[in-house]
């Protein structure tokens, strides 16, 4: 084989280990920290009991999770109910492939790896990028939908229902707010995206990040609550809906296939973190920091200390938001949905078209 | 009939009342201790005390009598001040030790302490104590630190037993009250018990109920002792389907305020360990159809002439109207036995303890189930083949039978209704457990021809049934058509045999009167 | 009478577009989570720490004993006449001492029936039966909550307990 | 146990002065003390069969009259009032010297059966307070010297 081949293997091997070894020791520790922080906004304390700070509790929920008996329900349908907690969490780890983390170093100069030149933080980079996520975060809607029809459980069928209504009608608009992003940066790859960033708005006498919450305000507003309404969290969170239909569709679930559907849940939290951080707030740079000129090793801790800061204020303000404001109604969400992102967003993707034909028309900037 | 005037109220009483009494026909209560109707007048406690115009000082109720234009007040300032000075001297030396005591919450002096006393005491000294156990009879328990010296229960032995046996003792702030027990004079007397009652406060009470519960605790039901003939007029104080003791009702035409002693103890019976559990047929426990079936049936097997009934003078009126309706369906004769040398009008002692130990001789008189001598001489002859039993655990009945107990036991077709065991019942080829007198609804007849009603305190124990019931199922078993449904329907029907024996009795017990009043001229 | 309901205000625009107040929201859950933070959160952590009952706090009973560990209840029934819950039982025997006269030979309390009223306590004559602030007495089975004399009477010294527990947390 | 000739001589008059036989009591149980020395449960019994009365009514009678003692006294009945105008007059330091001549306190009676100490009340005399009475002797404006003379005078 060639070495080079064989090298882009084993890098992409590693890769992936240390991808979804980080993936899912931040999804144990974000849901710990939701915990936490939802006792804090309520004034309470919260976990306490294992270890400091209650630091070993997600490993006892893991635990917890590991033995409890795996029970299947007399009346599911047992293939599409095993099969549907994999189904949501496939398409929540798959996303992370694409998503950069900081900037690339040179490979060591000798070794298996030299042949590639330089590493890449950053499991494929794909020129539709982008484009990717959506399709495959598409997918995640399969489990859930699957998951609330194997169940054979009316409260579970309805959150599914909801569940699929509300992606479908939610993917729009992420879609379509999203574009005046690429326009703005001409790409679609998420690490062209982020090397965008670094350049300041040319026409104004200030220096002013061209960061996708900067040029695109709107853009940004709006992907942020369709990405609320994607991942179903409050105040969308209406396939789960625990006063009204009991769990939603993982009502059947328990054990080990429930956590499947938890992992998944707030992976798709923490890579919609990712996302919105290289997508609008410059990914791993800091303005006016230039941190290329540190050595390799400096420059990537740092990178990936601001990148994860970025990406944690996100995480957190899924939570904070969470406590913050009470679900929708199915007609509200429909109406939010429908007649006000939508037609926002498409006002937004013509603004930004008409901006750039006046641009290059008139030639400003 | 003198107009008095009192607290304002103008009313006119009857001759020859104190104005305790005569107050009390207008519903004004004029507190007291010593005074007791049945008793002589001391006018020594001094609660009673009232004004009377136009006499300055304060008068004693109870020795006051009412005459024309007396102006009396009960509840002016003088006479509260006065009543509050006195419970103050009374509770000097009483114990205030309410929570141990078995009077508290029918106690006279803990009512009007509550009225008159105050929260606190004056006296800071020690109080007077005495030792705990001075004797006073097997009946009774008495704590001598809280008497007040009202002397009811001396003049009790005094005049109501005539057996005097209590006194004072010493003087002043040392005074007791002691029974002194000489010359054959015995505080146990038949009567001791009515103590319980007249003792104002806890220096009395009764052995038998003391510390069993707190008398609020207990439903009152009214009713009638069917221990003897003489009917005395009771409450039957009962808590959770358990009789806790026995109380005089006043009825001043049969037992005035007293009951004796008999009926006020012994009801043990109505919750002892020999209480027929469940009916049985042929020894074996069975349900009640079955054993009402069997014994209707049983009842028609051999013959009128070869079927007796044989009742004790325990059951009631109507009980004894279903008997008769039975054996006229049976074609037999119903009967009780005569008690061996037993005069219905027959005294045991002066007061009211009569020799005749069952409640309803004279109503089963009256309705024609008498003791039959015949029947004694069949029994034994073998001639009864089938025999209805009813109540054998009546001591006057058991007495009857003991001649010819051998020969029932062995009768093949025995049909026992009882509450407790007996020899019968254990050899009986039926038996149907009924139910005792604090158990049923009905009348008796008590030995001068007085109806008086009984009323069920609750229900019959475990599976046993009201004898009413029994004999209705059973008569209905054995072909009759019987109207009488309840016992009020019973009663109804035979109320004009019962007031007719009444006013028979009377006119007999007149003539008596008479003749020994001639007698003694003579 | 035609019945007119009021119609609320129309929103303004920027109540319309609900992000100045989904801001304020977020501003007041941020400012609970820094004052929890900041050390005012309300709760406790129970087992280790206890919550300060007020002094006037009903719990569990507590009948106490004289010096000598005979038991002060006389067996005046004032307390089971007077619950409202039905929840006492007493039966009094002879006392072996004549100067105490009666005892409760059997004294139960149904903690499960209990409403801790405290009227047992108001309305006994001889202080023998006291509601102290242990609160912490469930069992996993109705047996364990029925309180007869043997464990009325040894109640007490959880109270010291928890008085103890109550000062350290202090 | 029964009176002599003489008491029951005295007896007989008293009864046929009365209109009924209770009204008799005092005196007799006065006559029984005499007799017996003290008015025990046996005399009362007694004294109660010659009136035909019930012997509690006897018992509370004599109970309640302190004159009678119901417990055997000494040859010399030394009764000190104890009540006011003598307490105030040095009753109680008389009962004190008493108590030390005769080695005995109040309700006692010495080994020999000679005194018996009681404190009384009222003996009606109180003018010439502090006084005893022994037997049916006054004893008036008593000292500790009229005592030792008294007593001695006694023996």
């Amino acid at each position: 084989m060639d070495s080079a081949v064989l090298a882009t293997v084993i890098l992409a091997l590693i890769k992936i280990a240390l991808i979804l070894a980080v993936l899912f020791t931040g999804v144990a520790y974000y849901s710990l920290a939701e915990r936490k922080f939802s006792a804090f906004m309520q004034d309470r304390i919260g976990p306490n009991r294992c270890g400091p700070f209650a630091l070993l509790q997600p490993l006892a929920d893991g635990v917890k999770f590991f033995l409890k008996e795996d029970v299947i329900p007399h009346h599911v349908d047992k293939v599409l109910y095993l099969a549907a907690p994999a189904m949501a969490m496939i398409p929540a780890m798959a996303t992370i492939a694409v998503v950069p983390f900081a900037d690339p170093i040179p490979a060591p100069a000798s070794g298996l790896f030299a042949s590639l030149g330089q590493i890449q933080f950053q499991l494929a980079d794909i020129n539709v990028g982008m484009l990717y996520i959506f399709a495959v975060s598409g997918l995640a809607v399969y489990g859930v939908v699957i998951a609330g029809w194997a169940s054979n459980n009316k409260y579970a069928l309805l959150g599914s229902l909801r569940a699929s209504a509300q992606m479908i009608s939610y993917e729009l608009t992420l879609g379509l707010s999203v574009l005046g992003v690429f326009m703005v940066y001409e790409t679609l790859q998420l690490d062209a995206i982020v090397a965008a960033q670094t350049s300041f708005i040319s026409f104004l006498p200030v220096a002013i990040p061209k960061w996708g919450i900067v040029v695109q305000p709107l853009g940004f507003l709006l992907f942020l609550i369709a990405t609320f309404a994607e991942t179903s969290r409050l105040p969308f969170d209406l396939p789960e809906g625990e006063a009204e239909i009991v769990a939603g569709y993982h009502v059947e679930y328990g054990s080990m296939k429930f956590m499947l559907f938890m992992l998944a849940e707030y992976s798709h939290m923490i890579i919609a973190s990712a996302v919105i951080t290289c997508l609008f707030l410059g990914g791993w740079n800091l303005p006016w920091v230039d941190m290329s000129s540190l050595p390799a090793v400096q420059r990537v801790a740092a990178q990936l200390a601001v990148f994860t800061a970025k990406a944690g204020f996100f995480a957190f303000l899924f939570i904070w938001v969470r406590w913050t404001l009470p679900r929708f109604r199915y007609d509200q969400l429909m109406r939010l949905g429908w007649k006000v992102l939508l037609p926002l967003a498409i006002a937004n993707l013509v603004a930004t078209g008409a901006f750039y034909v006046v641009k290059y028309t008139v030639g400003i900037g | 009939m003198p107009k008095i005037t009192i607290d304002g109220i103008e009313c006119e009483v009857a001759d020859g009342l104190n104005v305790i009494e005569a107050a009390k026909t207008i519903g004004i209560h004029i507190p007291h201790f010593c005074y007791h109707p049945a008793l002589s007048l001391v006018g020594q406690c001094r609660m009673c005390l009232i004004e009377l115009d136009p006499i300055p000082k304060l008068q004693t109720a109870c020795s006051t009598f009412v005459k024309d234009g007396m102006v009396i007040r009960t509840n002016t300032e003088k006479v509260i001040k006065a009543r509050k000075a006195i419970m103050e001297f009374l509770l000097i030396n009483h114990p205030l030790d309410c929570p141990e005591c078995d009077q508290a919450g029918e106690c006279d002096l803990q009512n009007n302490s509550f009225e008159f006393g105050q929260g606190f005491s004056r006296f800071e000294e020690q109080k007077r104590t005495y030792s705990r156990d001075i004797p006073v009879g097997e009946k009774l328990v008495r704590i001598q630190d809280r008497c007040i010296h009202c002397t009811r229960c001396i003049r009790f032995f005094r005049e109501i037993v005539q057996n005097e046996v209590m006194t004072y003792q010493w003087r002043g702030n040392n005074t007791a009250m002691t029974p002194l027990e000489q010359d054959g004079r015995r505080l146990d007397t038949n009567y001791s018990g009515n103590m319980h009652e007249l003792c104002p406060c806890g220096a009395l009470t009764l052995k038998d109920f003391r510390f069993k519960t707190r008398p609020w605790n207990l439903a009152n039901t009214e009713s009638v002792c069917p221990l003897c003939s003489t009917g005395c007029n009771i409450f039957i104080d009962h808590k959770q389907r358990k009789i806790f003791r026995i109380r005089p009702r006043v009825n001043m035409d049969v037992n005035t305020w007293w009951i004796c002693d008999f009926g006020r103890i012994d009801f043990g019976y109505a919750h002892s360990e020999t209480r027929i559990a469940g009916p049985r047929v042929k020894g074996a426990d069975a349900d009640w159809k079955t054993a009402l079936d069997t014994a209707a049936g049983l009842l028609k097997t051999t013959g009128a002439s070869a079927t007796a009934i044989l009742c004790s003078a325990d059951a009631t009126n109507e009980e004894a109207l279903l008997v008769k309706k039975l054996a006229a369906a049976l074609g037999c004769s119903a009967a009780s036995l005569p008690a061996p040398g037993v005069d219905p009008l027959e005294m045991e002692d002066h007061l009211l303890l009569r020799a005749d130990k069952a409640a309803n001789t004279q109503g089963l008189k009256a309705l024609g189930i008498v003791p039959d001598p015949a029947l004694a001489d069949k029994l034994s002859g073998g001639a009864i083949k089938t025999l209805l039993l009813i109540n054998p655990f009546n001591k006057q009945l058991a007495a009857a039978l003991d001649g010819v107990r051998d020969a029932v036991a062995k009768i093949p077709n025995l049909v026992v209704l009882d509450h407790n065991e007996t020899d019968f019942s254990k050899a009986a080829a039926v038996v149907l457990p009924g139910a005792v007198w604090a158990e049923k609804n009905g009348t008796f007849t008590n030995y001068k021809g007085l109806v008086q009603r009984i009323n069920q305190a609750f229900a019959p124990a475990g599976k046993a049934r009201g004898d009413f019931d029994i004999l209705l199922a059973l008569a209905q078993g054995a072909g009759a058509d019987i109207a009488c449904k309840t016992h009020i329907d019973a009663y109804n029907e035979i109320r004009d045999d019962l007031l007719k024996l009444e006013a028979q009795i009377k006119k007999d017990i007149e003539a008596l009167q008479k003749a020994a009043a001639e007698a003694e001229k003579a | 009478m035609a019945i007119i309901v009021k119609k609320p205000a129309p929103l303004t625009f920027w109540e319309r577009i609900y992000l100045p107040a989904i801001l304020k929201g977020l501003g007041m859950t941020m400012r609970h989570m820094i004052k929890t933070l900041a050390g005012g959160g309300v709760t406790i952590r129970y087992p280790e720490q206890h919550k300060r009952v007020p002094n006037n706090y009903r719990a569990l009973h507590v009948m106490p004993t004289w010096e000598d560990g005979h038991i002060k209840c006389v067996a005046c029934e004032m307390c089971s006449t007077v619950c409202p819950a039905n929840a006492i039982t007493v039966h009094a025997e002879e006392d072996e001492n004549p100067e105490i006269e009666k005892r409760a030979a059997f004294y139960e309390i149904d903690e499960l029936r209990c409403i801790f009223c405290g009227f047992c306590e108001e309305v006994c004559p001889r202080d023998a039966i006291h509601l102290t602030k242990n609160y912490e007495f469930v069992t996993d089975n109705r047996e364990g909550f029925l309180y007869g004399m043997d464990r009325l009477t040894k109640t007490g010294r959880l109270v010291s307990e928890l008085e103890a527990k109550e000062n350290k947390d202090r | 146990m029964e009176f002599s000739p003489e008491a029951m001589k005295e007896v007989e008059k008293l009864l046929s002065r009365y209109p009924i036989k209770e009204a008799a009591l005092l005196p007799l149980l006065h006559i029984a003390q005499r007799e017996f020395g003290h008015v025990s449960l046996e005399a009362e019994a007694y004294v109660a069969s010659l009136l035909d009365l019930p012997a509690p009514r006897v018992h509370g009678v004599s109970t309640f009259y302190t004159m009678y003692n119901k417990k055997p006294v000494g040859k010399y009945h030394v009764q000190v009032c104890t009540n006011i105008s003598c307490s105030l007059m040095g009753a109680e330091h008389i009962v004190k010297c008493l108590e030390k001549k005769l080695g005995i306190k109040p309700g006692q009676t010495t080994a020999d059966g000679k005194f018996t100490l009681s404190e009384v009340e009222c003996l009606g005399s109180c003018g010439t307070a502090p006084v005893m009475q022994i037997n049916d002797d006054y004893y008036e404006d008593l000292t500790e010297a009229k005592i030792d003379q008294i007593l001695g005078g006694l023996k």
